[in-house]
């Protein structure tokens, strides 16, 4: 397979001499077998989970750069995959988002079976004015429905961006917190609300 | 496995096409909107965060576990009266000094490489006859106890306080341990999608009010290698740097590595070798 | 038996600048084991310090105060060469002393 | 009387030589050395509690006590306060943190020399105000400040 995906890679580009030699030998291969090796079962967080699925195979394989195309494929997959609520209800309790919002548990070894996670929002996202500790490494979301409105269209997006991030962006940094099972229908619909209920503080003025 | 095989076709056919735009970030235009309100704070609170850490800095109590760190490697015997004096540490048997900062290395008495977690403890079993099965049920330190594995480690990096990192990238094996630990650090897996890079691989990120290093570059990795091993203000103990990665993986939901495992010392050699020639200051304090 | 105090004692001009560091867990007796048991109180009460013979400070402290406690204090009227003396002892009768030369 | 202190304070035992010495009337409560643990200001429950327990119920607030402490502390574990007193013949300081448990966090009596000063660090559960009071020449000085506890990590 390696041999395969080499050859290919070189026909399609001019300069690869020094890459088929470093392609010699493949220390992804090495690394994940490394790894399978290593890492162990412990609690919820079983070995298994090492092991790259689909989409992670081809965004580690391209640096999370797929090509245009197949990205666009994968996405429309990803998107195939959302389960919207079948009562059409995108929007829950925006007071009961903001506590799942801070919360930053959930699917580590640590965590219990059984017990909710939370939404891990504040770790990467600004949310409320009211809260100062929060990460940088998404798109602060603070005005979010202020900004966007809160049409079905909009509700819609929110939700399925929550669900499944990689449907939007094949790569993203976000986890696919529906797609995964770290958050239930009902959570992910207060977070909804959190980002595009009026009352929400995070459209607040 | 089916899905995968069928997804690295994919990943076969596909690399063609992107070979010839492999460079263009991807883009998905969201509903319309304004860019959101500046996240002011930010400065704010590490301005704050920096003020007071010389304080805490100045007087840290991971000195404590240095001093007694310092009283194993210098005084305690093993059962045939060896001592840490036999240790190779890389620079020679018993050298302490400096060697801190030149490991990950290869060792040819055991023909593989290790950090330096991995090597004092394969000293402190060798000549001090500790059990390794007894340091592997408690590797790392709580509130009840820091292990004297953990306080030895710490006095040999105080050793090297004030001196360059130098990892040594000459023996094949130093260079293959390194591109394994790239290859670690980009690696997506998990429920969550997750790599170290997911985190560490750009420049001024932060979780919540944690600044969060990019440790693909020298200035940056070494703000990663900085401070540990760490006295914990949480908890009040030592933790060392196979704790920091172990922590790491469980933060990004990935299964536990197995302590002093190959995974971790190939991860320590990317990181650490990444900030070769930048100054270590020593044992630090970690909130 | 208690670990070894850390002392740092410097003249700054005419003041000395006199720092210890303390090795003690300062349970709180409000913290619960992972086996959900309760840790009973186990605090440092009581520090004295000593320049040259002369108490310079006597001090009191509860388990508010951080685990492997630090403290910073200054001396005038004392110099180079004078011997520091400090002791703690704890809610358990347990206590240490440690002593250093003013630089 | 300095004698009796250097000598009791000479051996490893000397802490409890001080209250056998308290006990036997030898070192007296004017000295302004309170070598015994204040059990009624460490284990009252709220701030005032705590400043009955220190004799500080109505102290005065002043502007000559300088809190050092962070406006955000980085860990509640460990929040790193400096006070110090420009009060003329300061005799001693307390630091209290209001919303801990047990407010009083540590009270400290200065002789010999040693200025009015000292830098400790404390645990705070929340973000609350730190209060400090000094004693000088027999009255009671007040002085506050907030330190905020954030979240910080993954909080997980």
């Amino acid at each position: 397979m390696t041999a395969m995906k080499t050859t290919i890679l070189c026909a399609a580009t001019l300069a690869c001499g020094a890459a088929l030699a470093e392609e010699v030998r493949d220390y992804r291969a090495e690394a994940i077998a490394m790894m399978k090796r290593d890492f162990k079962t412990r609690g919820i967080a079983t070995a298994d989970r090492v092991h790259e699925d689909g989409l992670q195979a081809i965004c580690n394989r391209t640096s999370d750069h797929p090509p245009k195309a197949i990205a666009e494929r994968l996405e429309r997959d990803q998107m195939e995959s959302i389960k919207y609520p079948p009562d059409g209800k995108l929007m829950g309790d925006w007071k009961a988002g903001e506590k799942l919002a801070q919360s930053g548990r959930g699917m580590t070894w640590s965590d219990k079976a059984g017990v909710p996670g939370g939404g891990n929002c504040y770790n990467c996202h600004q949310i409320g004015p009211q809260e100062t500790s929060f990460g940088t490494i998404g798109p602060s979301l603070y005005q979010f429905g202020k900004l966007r409105g809160n049409t079905p269209d909009v509700q819609k997006y929110a939700y399925g961006k929550i669900y499944n991030a990689k449907a939007f962006n094949l790569c993203s940094a976000m986890p696919r917190f529906g797609h995964a099972g770290a958050l239930t229908e009902s959570q992910i619909k207060d977070l909804v609300a959190l980002l595009l209920d009026p009352q929400s503080p995070v459209n607040s003025k | 496995m089916k899905q995968r095989l069928s997804t690295l076709m994919a990943a076969a056919v596909m690399t063609a096409a992107f070979a010839v735009q492999a460079q263009q970030p991807m883009k998905k235009a969201p509903p319309p909107a304004k860019a959101a309100a500046p996240a002011k704070a930010k400065d704010g609170i590490t301005a704050e965060f920096e003020k007071f850490r010389e304080v805490l800095e100045e007087d840290n109590p991971a000195e404590l576990f240095e001093a007694k760190g310092e009283d194993i490697w210098k005084h305690k015997k093993g059962p045939d009266g060896a001592s840490m004096a036999q240790c190779d540490l890389g620079l020679g048997a018993g050298v302490v000094k400096g060697a801190y900062v030149q490991m990950p290395r290869y060792f040819a008495d055991v023909g593989q490489v290790m950090d330096a977690e991995r090597r004092i403890v394969h000293c402190m079993v060798k000549y001090l006859g500790y059990k390794e099965e007894d340091i592997r049920k408690q590797p790392f330190s709580n509130d009840s106890k820091t292990p004297d594995h953990v306080s030895v480690i710490t006095y040999v990096a105080a050793q090297s306080r004030n001196m360059k990192i130098a990892v040594p990238q000459k023996h094949p094996k130093e260079i293959e341990t390194f591109r394994i630990g790239r290859e670690i650090f980009d690696y997506r897996a998990g429920p969550y999608d997750f790599s170290c890079a997911t985190c560490h691989g750009s420049d001024g990120m932060r979780i919540r009010t944690q600044d969060l290093p990019n440790l693909r570059k020298p200035a940056e990795a070494i703000r990663a290698y900085q401070g540990w091993p760490g006295y914990r203000m949480t908890g009040g103990f030592m933790l060392t740097q196979q704790w920091r990665m172990n922590d790491c993986f469980r933060q990004q939901r990935f299964p536990e590595p197995a302590y002093l495992s190959d995974s971790i010392t190939a991860l320590l050699t990317y990181m650490t070798a990444t900030a070769n020639g930048q100054v270590y200051k020593g044992p630090g304090i970690k909130r | 038996m208690a670990d070894p105090m850390k002392i740092r004692a410097q003249m700054q001009g005419d003041t000395a600048d006199i720092r210890v560091l303390m090795s003690h867990p300062m349970e709180t007796g409000q913290r619960k084991d992972p086996q959900g048991k309760v840790v009973p109180a186990h605090h440092i009460q009581s520090i004295t310090a000593t320049v040259a013979g002369k108490l310079v400070l006597d001090g009191q402290i509860g388990a508010a105060v951080s685990r492997n406690p630090v403290f910073g204090f200054k001396v005038k009227g004392v110099k180079a060469g004078d011997k520091v003396v400090i002791t703690w002892v704890d809610n358990k009768g347990d206590k240490r002393t440690d002593e250093a030369t003013i630089g | 009387m300095d004698a009796l202190r250097r000598t009791l304070l000479k051996g490893a035992g000397a802490t409890g030589a001080i209250a056998a010495a308290i006990a036997a009337g030898v070192l007296k409560p004017s000295q302004a050395l309170a070598a015994e643990w204040n059990k009624n200001a460490f284990e009252a429950r709220d701030l005032a509690g705590a400043l009955k327990g220190l004799g500080a119920g109505g102290a005065a607030d002043s502007k000559d006590i300088v809190i050092k402490a962070p406006d955000i502390a980085e860990n509640g574990a460990v929040v790193p306060v400096d006070v110090a007193s420009n009060i003329p013949n300061t005799q001693s300081i307390s630091v209290l943190v209001d919303k801990n448990p047990f407010p009083l966090a540590a009270h400290f009596d200065f002789a010999n020399g040693a200025l009015p000063q000292v830098a400790v660090r404390l645990k705070m559960g929340q973000t609350s105000n730190i209060h400090v009071i000094a004693k000088a020449d027999g009255k009671s000085y007040v002085a506050a400040k907030e330190v905020k506890v954030t979240v910080g990590g993954c909080g997980g």
